[in-house]
C-alpha cells in the first residue's frame, strides 16, 4: 500500500484492526472522536463490531465481557472518561483479563477543556482505580509509533492477561504523518483455554471472576499480580536514547513532548551544550535504567511534562537523589515551545556549566 | 404410591415446605445436621400425594419428589 | 530543507484540507511530513488553523511555533501570527479580508485578494488554494503537479467534480507570485 | 410412568450460601431447570451480580462471569456480540438493577440485545445488610430507612418492568413471584418463555421476580412469603407487560 | 456526655454531625455500610438529610450539588465505590468547592473483599481522576481522631476550597473504642458568597464551573490551584513522631497499621532495638520532613502498609537515597500482625548493627 | 394596548455560540421567559449539563452550575435538597440524558425531586461531531453509524418522555417541538406548567423538546425543521405522558 | 400598525425567520454583519400583521415585535 | 495490666455483643479498651469473633492476634485459634459444642457446658455471657457488678427485658469457674 496520511487518532483504530482486534465499545469524547468515526466504518469492513455505548462506565463492562468470552478488545476515551473506567479496569486486572484502553488525554482536571495536555499520567501508572494493580502503559510519540504501540499493547494484555493502556495526547490525536501501512495481516490470536465461551467440548466450567472473599485467597491472587509486574519490570522497560552520548543534561519527556525535546536537544547541542534525552516508551513500566545509568555521568536532569509535575516523580526515584532533577511543564493544554524549553534548560546549564 | 426424600444435610430448617404441604406430613426432626440445623422430614410418608409442593418452595434442592404421571400428562 | 508553514483562517475556508493538500504533495515527493490543527472548542465555527511541516530530514517537532511561512486568510489570523514568523519569513495575507494590513517589514510579504481571484473561479471555497498556489510558486517546496494530484486524495470521491476549479485556484495563485515577482521583500498588492 | 421432581443438573452439587428460606435458590432453581430442559445449558454463559447472589457463578452448572456492581447487562453484551450464537443470561438484584444498574439495563433492552435478565426483587438490598432499595415499599423499614421509607426524602418504589416495557428493544418482560407453588410454576413458564425469546433472536427479555430476603426483613421464611403476597404483590402486580409482536396478534 | 464507647464507622457519621455537616448522599457498601446506618437515624435527629443515591455516581454529583449550593456536605464509600467517584472528585476540585469523601477502603483490586486494606493510598494521593488535582488526605488511627480529623477535613475543605477526603481501612470502621464526645456544638459555618443560592439580594451571578475552554483560561485555574497546593504543602502536613528520639531503625505507617507499628516499636525498645515510628497523619500533603530529618540520623526506614507498596513511594522520594528503605507489607486484607512486623524490623536491624 | 415581543431580561446579553438556525436557542428563550414570568429568577438556580448547551451558564440571567455529563440529575438534588425553597432546573441534551445520564434522571424522578428538567432531543451527539444518540432515528446516518442506525447493531430510539412517565415520582411528563410559531408557544406552555408543578411541590417535572441541529444533521436550517416534523414526531409523538393527578381529575 | 426590529448584529442569517413569515417580508441583505453574515432584514414593513412568527422562531434574539394587544386580549 | 481476649464463635451467639459487655464494663472502670470484631462476608451467618483489649496505659495494636484469653464457643472456633493464645495463657470453652477437647497443655483451661447453663437459665442465647461471667471471676479484670450494669449499654432498650437472664447468665459463670477452683492448670469439665 506504500505511505499514506493518517491521522493519529485513526492510527489508533487501524493500528488495532491490525492488531486483529474485531471488537470496539467506547463512548465519544473529544479530542479522540475520529477513533470511534473511524471505527465505525471500519469495523464492518473487517467483519468486526463498533458498538457505542450509553457510557464510558458501560463501554469498559462491555470490554470486560468480550475480553471474558475471548475477543480481542479495545475502547478508548479522554481524561474525564478514562477517570469513569477506574472502577472497570481494576476489575479487569484482577480478573486478569486482556484488553486495551487508550486514552487521549485533554486538559482537566474536571470539564477542563479539550486542548492536549499528559496531565493522567500518574493515573495510568500509580492506579487510577483501586487495589494494586499495574497497566502497562504505552507512549507513542508519532503517528506510525501508534500502529506499532497499539499492537505492542494487544500483544502485552495477551501476554500478562492484564489490561494494557495506549495514551497519546490531543495533538497526536489530531496530528496526521504519513504511515507504512502493509496488508492487513490475518492474526492468529492466541488460544483462550479459560474464557467463558460455554462449556460444550470442555469438561471443566471457566469462570471469571475478581471476588476472593477469604483474605488467604485474594492474597494469593494479589501475589500472582505483583509477580507478573515485576515481570514486565524486569522485561517490558522500553525508551529511546537521543544524542546521551557525553551528555551533562539530560531531558526526559514522553509522547509529542518528547518530539519538542528532541529539537530543543538539537538546538542546544548547536549551541554546544551537551545535552541529551531519554524518552520513555512504556510509561509503566517505567524505563529507570536509563535514568539510573545516565545519573551516574550526567550533571542535571529536565523532565518535560504537559503537567504540573508527574513523570519527575518516577524520576527522581531512579535518580534517587543523586543528581537534581528539574521540571519544566505547562498545563491545560498549554504548549510546551521548544522556545520555551529551551530556555528553561539554557538557566540549568548556566548554573551547571 | 408418590414417594418423598429430603436431603436432610442441605436442608436450613426454614420451613418453607412445612407452611405449603397440603396433607400437613412435614415438621422439623429433633436431630441436628452438619449445618448445627433441625432439617425437615416426613411423618407419615403414607399420606404423602406426590403434589410436589415441598419440591417448588424449598430453595435449597433438599426434596425429591417420585411421581406417577398424571393420565392426561 | 525545512519549511514550517502556518495556515490560519477561520472555519469553512478549507484551512485544514489546503494544508493537507501541501501535506500530500510533500509525502508524494519523498519528503518528510507532519500536519498538525489547531482544533477548537467542542463545537462548530470559530477559527481554524493547521501548521505543515516539510523537511528532508525527519521532523522532531511537528508543531509550528514559529513559522518559516505563515499564509493568514483574514484579519484576526494575520493579527495573532504575524509575530511568531521567523524573521526573513514568508508572509502571505488574504487582502479580500484583510483590512489593517501587516506591521512587520523584515518578512517576505505578499497580499493576495484571496476571495476575490476564487471568485473569478466561480467558487469562494477555492481562496486558500489560491494562496498555496502562490505558497508553491514562491518557495518551490514542492512541485503545483504534486499538489494538483494531492487534491484527489484529499478531496472525498463525491466532490472530485471539484477537483477543476481547485486546480485553477493554484494556477492563479502561481500566476498572482509570478507577477509579482519571485523575490518579494516588502509589501505588494495585486 | 414414573416422573420425578428432582434436582437438576443445571445446578452443581454445592449448597447455596443463601439464609434459610431465601428464595434466591428457588430462582437459581428455575432458571437452571430451564437451560437443561432447552438443552442449552452447555452453550450458556451466565453474568452473576453483586448482591447475594454474588456467588451465583459457584451454582450455575455453565461457564459464568461475575460483574461489577449494576454491569451485568453491560458485560453479557460483550459476551453476546463476540458469541452471538451463546446463550446470555444476568442473574441480577434490585439494587443491582434498579438502581445503580438502571442505565446498563435500560440501554441493554433499548438495543434489543438477545440476552435474558432474571431480576430478583426483594425489595432491600440483601448482602450489604438491608438497606433501601428502590423497590423498597413505602412505609418500609429498612437500616437506611429506619423511620420507614418516605417519600419527601427516598421517593418511590420503581416499577421496572414496567418501565422497561415502554423501551422498544424490549421483546419480553414479565412479572413473577415464587412465594406460592402456583406462582413458582408461572414464574417458571416466564422464565422459559424469556429464553426461548433469546433463542429466537427477538431482542432483549427480562423476568423480574418477587422474591423474599427473610433475613432483612426480619421475618420467619413463611411469614416473608405472606409479606411477599400481601404487601408487595399489590405494589408489583403480576403479569407479562411485553411479549413479541407476533404473538400479540395470535 | 462523658466516654461512650462508639464503633469507627460511626465515628466518622458523628464526627460529620459535629463539624456541622447537615448533608450525606452515599451508596451502600461493605465496610463501612455502619455510617450510613448511623446518619440514616442521626440525620433527622438534627435536621438534615441522609439521602441514598442510586450509585456513588450520583453521591459524588450531589454533593457537588449540595457544595454548590453552600452546603457542609459528606459522602463515603468504600473502595470500587470510590473508583466511580473519580470522575466527581477532579470535578469538585476543578470547580473549587469544599466537601469531605470517606474512603474505608477493602481488598482490591476488582470486587476484591471487604477485608480491611490500605490499597487505594495512590488513588487517593497522587490522583485517581483526570488532571492535576489533589486532596489533603487524612488518615486518623484511633476511634477519637476520626471524631478529630473529620471535623479538621471540613475545615481544611472550606479553608481551600477543595475536597478533602479522610481514609480509614475496614478495621477501623468496624472497632469500638472509647470516645470523649461534648454537646453537639453550635457550629457557624463560614459564609460562602461564591454558592449558587439564587441573585436575590445579589448583583452578581455565580457561577459554579470547571470548563475553561481557552487553555490559557484553564492554565489559571490550574496554577491557582497548584498554588494552593503548594501553600497546603507548607501549612497542612501532620505527623506523630512515636520513640524517635535516637532511633536507628524508623518505622513509617498510618492509620491502623501505625498502631500495630506502635506495639512492633515497644517491643523492638524493650529488646534494645532503638526503633521509632513516624505516623503520618496527612497523607496529602505527605509528612516529608520528619523523614527528611530523621534521614540524617537513623540507619534505615520500614515502611509497613496493608497494600504493595504506596506510601513508600512517598519516603523514599523524601529520603532521597540517604538511607535504604525498606518494605513490609501484605495485601488483600491479610493483617500484618506484630509478630510479623517485629520479625521484618528484625531481620533489617541484624544487617544494621 | 402597545405590547412588544422583546428579548426576556431572562437572558443575558452574551450572544449565543449556537450554530445558526439551532433550535436551542428557542428553548432558551422559552425557559428563560417563563422564569420570568412566574417571578422566580432570582431564586432559581440552573444546572447545564454536558452537551452544545454546556456554557448555558453564560446565557441564563440567575444563577448556575456546570454538572459533569449526564449528572446534572444529581447535581440539581444535591442543590434543592440543600435549598428546598429555590427554583431548580436541569437543561440537557439527549446524549447527556438519554445515554450517560439514564441512572440519574430515572431516580431523580423516582424520588419526586421538585425540579425541571428541560430535555433537548435533537437526535444526536452536537457537540462532539454528531455521532449517534440513543434518541438517533433508525436509518439516521451520523459520525458512527456511517451506514445508517441498523437496530442489530446500535438498538432502537429511545422514547425517554414515555418511559418517565411510568415512574411514580413523576408528577408532569409532556413532549413537545419548536418546529414552528404554533409548536414553539406549546411548547411555552409546556415548560411554564412544568415550573409551576415544580412551585407546587407535587414532584419531577420534565418537558423533551424535540429540537434541530442543523450542522449534524447536514441541513439548513429551514430544511432541518422540515426534517424534525416529517421524521422526528412520527417516531416521538408530542403530548403530555402524565400530568399531576389533580389535574387529571378535572 | 405593529412594528418589527431586528438586532442585525446578532443575526445569523439561519433564515428560520424567513421560512415562516406569511407576509414573505424578511430577506437576507446584501450588508455583511460582524459575524460576516448576511442578516435578515424587512422588505416591506407596511405588511407587516405583527403576527410575531419571525421572533418565535428566531434562535438568537435578533427580533423585537411591537403590536397592539387584540380586543379580547 | 493488659488483657487481650479473643471471643470465637458462630453467628447468633452472642459473641460481638458479650465483647461489648466486657469493654463497656472495662470501660466504665477507667481502663482503656478496644473492641474489634472480625467481619464476616457481604452476607449473613457464618462464623463470629472479636477481640477486646483491656489495658491501664494506652493501647497500640488492638489487634488481638496472640490472645492472653481465649474463649471459644464451638470446636472450629477452638480448633482455629487454640494455637494462637499465648503460653500460659487462659482458655475456656463451650464444651456443650466443643467434643474433641484441646490440645494445648501449657495453657490455663476450663471447659463449661455454656448451653446446659444457659438452658437452664431458660434462654440458649446467654451462653456466652456464662463464658464471661468465668472469666471475670478467674481474671478479676473487671467486677461482675461492672459487667451487669454494662448489659444496660450493650442491650437495645427493647430487650433490656433480657436483662436479668443475661445476669444470671453472668453469675452462673462465675460460680462454676469458683467451684472449679481459680488456679485451674489443667483441663478440668465441670
Ligand atoms: C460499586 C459498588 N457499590 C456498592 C457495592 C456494595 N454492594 C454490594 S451488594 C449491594 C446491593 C445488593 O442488593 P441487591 O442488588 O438488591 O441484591 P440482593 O443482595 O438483595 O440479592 C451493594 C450496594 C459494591 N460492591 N460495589
Ligand atoms: C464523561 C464524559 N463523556 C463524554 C464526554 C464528551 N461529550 C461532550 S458533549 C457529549 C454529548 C453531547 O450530546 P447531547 O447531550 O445530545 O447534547 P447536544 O450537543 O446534542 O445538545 C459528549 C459525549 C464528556 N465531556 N464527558
Ligand atoms: S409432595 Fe405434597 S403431600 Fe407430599 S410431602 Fe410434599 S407437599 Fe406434602
Ligand atoms: S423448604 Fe427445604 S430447606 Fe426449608 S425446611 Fe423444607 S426441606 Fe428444609
Ligand atoms: S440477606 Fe436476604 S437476599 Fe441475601 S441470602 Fe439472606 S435472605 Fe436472601
Ligand atoms: S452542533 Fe447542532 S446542537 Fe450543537 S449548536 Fe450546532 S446545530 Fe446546535
Ligand atoms: S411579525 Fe409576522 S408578518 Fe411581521 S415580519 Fe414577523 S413574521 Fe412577518
Ligand atoms: S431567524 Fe433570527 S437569526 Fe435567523 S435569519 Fe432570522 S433574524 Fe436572523
Ligand atoms: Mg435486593
Ligand atoms: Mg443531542
Amino acid at each position: 500500500m506504500g505511505k499514506i496520511l493518517m491521522k493519529g487518532n485513526e492510527a489508533f483504530g487501524e493500528g488495532a484492526v491490525r492488531a486483529g482486534c474485531r471488537f470496539f465499545f467506547g463512548y465519544p469524547i473529544t479530542p479522540q472522536s475520529e477513533l470511534p468515526h473511524y471505527l465505525a466504518r471500519r469495523m464492518p469492513e473487517v467483519g468486526g463490531l463498533y458498538l457505542q455505548a450509553e457510557s464510558e462506565v458501560a463501554a469498559i463492562n462491555m470490554v470486560y465481557g468480550a475480553a471474558a468470552a475471548g475477543a480481542r478488545v479495545m475502547t478508548s476515551s479522554s481524561s474525564p472518561g478514562i477517570s469513569l473506567m477506574q472502577e472497570g479496569i481494576s476489575y479487569i486486572a484482577c480478573a486478569e483479563l486482556p484488553a486495551v484502553v487508550v486514552n487521549i488525554m485533554r486538559g482537566g482536571p474536571g470539564l477542563g477543556n479539550i486542548a492536549p495536555s499528559q496531565s493522567d499520567y500518574f493515573q495510568a501508572v500509580k492506579g487510577g482505580g483501586h487495589g494494586d494493580y499495574k497497566l502497562p502503559v504505552l507512549a507513542p510519540s508519532t503517528v506510525q509509533e501508534i500502529i506499532d504501540l497499539v499492537e505492542l499493547a494487544f500483544e502485552l494484555a495477551d501476554k500478562y492477561r492484564n489490561p494494557a493502556m495506549v495514551v497519546g495526547d490531543g495533538f497526536l490525536g489530531q496530528m496526521m504523518e504519513p504511515v507504512e501501512l502493509g496488508p492487513v495481516p490475518d492474526v492468529q490470536l492466541p488460544a483462550k483455554t479459560w474464557a467463558t465461551t460455554g462449556t460444550a467440548g470442555r469438561n471443566t466450567r471457566n469462570i471469571i471472576n475478581s471476588l476472593y472473599i477469604e483474605p488467604e485467597e485474594l492474597e494469593k491472587v494479589n501475589l500472582r499480580l505483583q509477580a507478573k509486574y515485576q515481570e514486565m519490570e524486569i522485561t517490558e522497560k522500553r525508551w529511546e536514547e537521543y544524542r546521551l552520548e557525553g551528555a551533562s543534561l539530560v531531558l526526559v519527556a514522553f509522547g509529542m513532548v518528547a518530539r519538542i525535546a528532541k529539537a530543543v536537544v538539537d538546538k542546544l547541542r548547536a549551541e554546544d551544550i551537551p545535552a541529551g534525552l531519554i524518552r520513555p516508551i512504556t510509561l509503566y513500566p517505567f524505563p529507570d535504567l536509563p535514568v539510573k545509568s545516565a545519573a551516574e555521568t550526567a550533571k542535571s536532569f529536565l523532565v518535560v511534562e504537559m503537567n504540573a509535575g508527574q513523570m519527575v516523580e518516577d524520576v527522581r526515584l531512579a535518580v534517587e537523589g543523586l543528581r537534581p532533577v528539574h521540571f519544566y511543564g505547562r498545563t491545560a493544554g498549554m504548549l510546551t515551545t521548544v522556545a520555551e524549553v529551551t530556555a528553561a534548560a539554557k538557566e540549568i546549564w548556566e548554573v551547571l556549566k | 404410591m408418590p414417594q418423598v426424600f429430603f436431603d436432610k444435610e442441605r436442608c436450613k430448617g426454614c420451613e418453607l415446605c412445612i407452611s405449603v404441604c397440603p396433607k400437613k406430613i412435614i415438621t422439623l426432626s429433633q436431630e441436628i445436621n452438619s449445618l448445627g440445623l433441625h432439617p425437615a422430614a416426613i411423618t407419615d410418608g403414607s399420606k404423602c400425594t406426590g403434589c410436589g409442593f415441598c419440591f417448588f418452595v424449598c430453595p435449597d434442592l433438599v426434596v425429591t419428589v417420585l411421581r406417577e404421571e398424571e393420565t392426561d400428562g | 530543507m525545512l519549511e514550517e508553514v502556518l495556515l490560519a483562517g477561520f472555519g469553512g475556508q478549507g484551512i485544514l484540507s489546503t494544508g493537507m493538500v501541501l501535506a500530500y504533495a510533500a509525502m508524494a515527493e519523498g519528503l518528510h511530513v507532519a500536519w498538525i490543527p489547531s482544533y477548537g472548542p467542542e463545537m462548530r465555527g470559530g477559527t481554524a488553523n493547521c501548521g505543515v511541516t516539510v523537511s528532508d530530514t525527519p521532523i522532531s517537532s511537528p508543531f509550528v511555533a514559529e513559522p518559516t511561512t505563515l499564509i493568514a486568510m483574514n484579519q484576526p489570523s494575520l493579527e495573532k501570527f504575524e509575530t511568531a514568523v521567523v524573521p526573513g519569513g514568508l508572509l502571505l495575507y488574504n487582502a479580500s479580508l484583510v483590512s489593517r494590513g501587516v506591521t512587520r517589514y523584515d518578512l517576505r510579504t505578499l497580499a493576495i485578494k484571496a476571495n476575490e481571484e476564487a471568485e473569478k473561479i466561480g467558487n469562494v471555497r477555492v481562496a486558500t488554494n489560491v494562496m498555496l498556489g502562490a505558497f508553491l510558486e514562491i518557495t518551490g517546496v514542492v512541485s503545483l503537479a504534486s499538489a494538483v494530484k494531492a487534491l484527489e486524495k484529499v478531496l472525498p470521491a463525491h466532490r472530485h467534480k471539484l477537483i477543476p476549479a481547485n486546480q485553477r485556484a493554484l494556477e492563479a495563485g502561481a500566476w498572482v507570485a509570478r507577477e509579482a515577482g519571485m523575490n518579494i521583500t516588502g509589501r505588494t498588492t495585486v | 410412568m414414573a416422573v420425578s421432581l428432582k434436582r437438576t443438573e443445571g445446578l452443581t452439587n454445592k449448597p447455596f450460601h443463601y439464609c434459610p428460606g431465601c428464595t434466591h435458590g428457588i430462582i437459581h432453581r428455575l432458571v437452571a431447570e430451564t437451560l437443561v430442559e432447552l438443552g442449552i445449558l452447555e452453550r450458556t454463559v451466565g453474568i452473576c451480580p453483586v448482591g447475594c447472589a454474588v456467588f451465583a457463578y459457584e451454582y450455575f452448572n455453565c461457564d459464568m462471569i461475575q460483574a461489577a456492581h449494576g454491569r451485568a447487562p453491560a458485560v453479557a453484551t460483550g459476551v453476546k456480540r463476540t458469541l452471538p450464537d451463546r446463550v446470555v443470561f444476568t442473574y441480577q438484584g434490585d439494587g443491582d438493577l434498579a438502581a445503580i444498574g438502571t442505565a446498563e439495563i435500560v440501554h441493554a433492552a433499548s438495543r434489543g440485545e438477545k440476552i435474558t435478565t432474571i431480576f430478583v426483587n426483594n425489595a432491600v438490598y440483601g448482602m450489604t445488610g438491608g438497606q433501601m432499595a428502590p423497590t423498597t415499599l413505602l412505609g418500609q423499614k429498612t437500616t437506611t430507612t429506619p423511620y420507614g421509607r418516605r417519600p419527601a426524602d427516598a421517593g418511590f418504589p420503581l416499577r421496572v418492568a414496567e418501565m422497561l416495557a415502554t423501551v422498544q428493544g424490549c421483546a419480553y418482560v414479565a412479572r413473577v413471584a415464587v412465594n406460592s407453588p402456583k406462582n413458582i410454576l408461572r414464574a417458571k413458564k416466564a422464565v422459559r418463555r424469556a429464553f426461548e425469546i433469546q433463542l429466537e433472536g427477538l431482542g432483549f427479555t427480562l423476568v423480574e421476580v418477587l422474591s423474599t430476603c427473610p433475613t432483612n426483613w426480619g421475618l420467619s421464611p413463611p411469614e416473608a412469603m405472606r409479606w411477599l403476597e400481601k404487601k408487595m404483590i399489590p405494589v408489583y402486580p403480576l403479569s407479562e407487560f411485553k411479549v413479541p409482536e407476533v404473538e400479540k396478534q395470535c
